[in-house]
């Protein structure tokens, strides 16, 4: 039932889900794809994960394109459309092909409106969880997300979603075993606190100087 | 909220609910990863009330009319099959397990004898127990109930991914320069305060502070001994000279009396609310402490 | 940021923006803004981001809301499209308006493919412990582990810590009587739960029957 018509892609996904039986069928499976998709996707890869050939996917990716660009409306309004003779605006996203990989961005002619809400609540410093979530990934890295919460005792998905952001961690392949994305520190971090190696920080004991002002020194310091 | 999937409890997670009712809990269990013990594992039962549902909707009973002298000897059966298998209980979830079958044998026990007039304490008592465990029952039973709805919700909505993506670069390019003031030194104090490992907060009150530290009487007799037996008579204000606390002094005087009682020291006092002068007046290890035990060592 | 003013559309926006002149106007300027968000937003924050009025706002959202859903093509499309007579198919995403605020999420028909493209995330199951657990909180918040111990019979502290740590509960301070800890479900549990607020939660009543006064009774009788 869900092998594909002409040349499967090597390997059956195994998802058992017939897209085209699906609402909107194998484009708005595309699209429900394309909408999560943090990396660039090369249309092979996008090909192998919806059980569908190359040029099928290649093809439904250049009428998306077209369609949130205006030239088009969605295929199966394209007749109804094109007999009635307009032509759609263009939506506020845009699929852009980077570099071999398909991503939906923000359209680019927003980027002033995009850019003032990103800024938008945004500070220069790091609140008290997140340093302390840099501080636990810099002193066990490389380490899962879900350890961190462990240590840290809550969830840290947005403030690593941060930190990442800021450029002060990044991911570092996953856990063999577990499957978990892995996070470390990067060379900006280190640039940032002035050494030259992750081996240079300084050891952990009971003892640190210092250690008494510090509360009130991050206290007084954020937002 | 999806409420057709709300399955009927009864056949929700019971599937572990065999024949006999005193089948051995397979362990693991959901809890597996856990601490071992820190879970009851019966089966899949988490707890007495759920163990108790499992017991009641296996005799397809409804829990307001059911009698629960029916499930009592299944329940304590299960505890019993629990103990033989050694399972290390925490204390909490023994009394749990231990207030509920004590409570469902109590009604068992009054279905038992030809049924009277409800007139004495007992009786009410009685009746008031059947009511909160029924109250409670329901209770944990609706609750139950909406985990089921919850977990169908979670499930359904796990489907849908949120679009979460990384910020695009020329977004991520205009925030502002981080503010960074922190020193390698301070940075590893944030560390060692992030690492070190989180007490739990303590789920009871600590009563340790409403008593001071055990003071034994017959310890304090000894000691009293061992320094009058030098020979020379002390006044009862060196005795205490080196008590650390009140209770200390407290023990020091009751041990006195004991001894004075044994006649093994005279007391002398010259002037009212004068100095008080112990001397020992048994002869060599003719007086032990040991009598003093039954009457002081168990303090409360 | 802006403060949002109360009829926009008439001046310039201090950006130097005319979002009603860029192509797709105010509705693109929204789409464009929803794909980069990586929480929910309120209408009251992209109101401001936009320089609209809420109400503006979130006469549009519905619109996309519907629009994404298949029930209708873009407002300037739409009198074509009434006339042609048709409905447009579903996209393969959708927005939804969950824990207080809006949000595109791919279709949950697409679960399956999309899954794959999916490095991490999908948490696994909480187990019933958890779950009767979590029931409790959501229902009797702000509560402490003592009570839902006795509500559940059984020691709940290392479910506790788990849900902590999944971001589903957090702590809410402390009981002035007990000085218990109390805990509370977290905004994070309403986005996985895909409602708004914890009054979305189905009602506890018909699964109690006639025990409303429960509560006070059996925390009479218990120790």
């Amino acid at each position: 039932m869900r092998k594909p018509v002409q040349e499967p892609s090597s390997e059956d996904t195994g998802g058992g889900t017939d897209i085209a039986a699906l609402p909107g069928g194998a484009r708005a499976a595309l699209e429900a794809v394309l909408m999560i998709l943090d990396q660039p996707a090369s249309a092979t890869d996008l090909a192998a994960g919806l059980n569908l050939t190359v040029a099928a996917v290649e093809e439904m990716l250049l009428e998306l394109q077209r369609e949130y660009d205006g030239y088009t409306v969605k295929a199966p309004d394209m007749e109804i459309a094109s007999n009635a003779g307009f032509t759609s605006t263009p939506r506020g996203f845009e699929l852009r092909n980077v570099a071999g990989g398909w991503r939906i961005y923000s359209r680019a002619e927003f980027a002033d409106i995009v850019g003032a809400f990103v800024l938008e609540g945004q500070t220069a410093r790091l609140t008290q969880a997140a340093l302390e979530t840099l501080a636990v990934i810099a002193y066990r890295q490389p380490v899962s997300r879900a350890r961190v919460s462990a240590i840290r005792g809550v969830n840290v998905d947005s403030v690593v979603r941060t930190l990442t952001q800021r450029g002060l961690i990044e991911d570092s392949g996953t856990d063999p075993e577990s499957g978990a994305l892995l996070y470390r520190t990067t060379s900006y971090f280190l640039e940032r606190m002035g050494i030259g190696s992750v081996a240079e920080l300084p050891q952990l004991s009971p003892h640190l100087p210092g250690l008494e002002g510090i509360e009130e020194f991050y206290d007084a310091g954020r937002m | 909220m999806t409420a057709e999937s709300a399955a009927p409890f009864a056949q929700r997670g019971q599937q572990a609910d065999a024949d006999d009712g005193g089948t051995p809990p397979e362990a693991g269990g959901a809890q597996g990863a856990k601490k071992p013990g820190f879970e009851v594992r019966l089966a899949n039962f988490t707890g007495p009330f759920d163990l108790l549902l499992g017991l009641i909707s296996k005799h397809q009973l409804d829990i307001t009319e059911v009698a629960l002298a029916t499930v009592t000897d299944e329940f304590i059966k299960y505890i019993r099959n629990l103990q033989k298998l050694g399972e290390e209980w925490a204390l909490d979830e023994a009394s749990e397990f231990l207030v509920i079958a004590a409570t469902l044998l109590d009604l068992k026990a009054a279905r038992l004898l030809p049924a009277g007039e409800v007139e004495d304490d007992d009786d009410i008592a009685l009746l008031e127990a059947r009511d909160l465990l029924f109250a409670r029952l329901l209770q944990y039973k609706a609750f139950k109930q909406v985990a089921a709805l919850l977990d169908a919700t979670l499930e359904l909505e796990a489907r849908r991914y949120p679009r979460q993506v990384a910020l695009e670069e020329h977004f991520a390019a205009m925030l502002p320069e981080l503010v960074w003031k922190h020193t390698p030194q301070q940075f590893a104090a944030l560390a060692d305060t992030a690492l070190k490992p989180k007490t739990a907060a303590p789920t009871e009150v600590g009563l340790a502070h409403l008593h001071g530290s055990p003071v034994s009487v017959k310890e304090q007799a000894e000691l009293i001994g061992l320094r009058l037996q030098q020979g020379r008579p002390l006044s009862f204000r060196a005795l205490i000279a080196d008590a650390e606390s009140t209770l200390v002094v407290v023990a020091r005087f009751l041990a006195l009396l004991e001894l004075f009682r044994d006649q093994v020291v005279a007391f002398d006092q010259l002037a009212p609310l004068g100095d008080l002068t112990v001397r020992w007046t048994a002869s060599g290890d003719e007086w032990s402490s040991d009598h003093l035990t039954e009457e002081y060592e168990e303090q409360p």
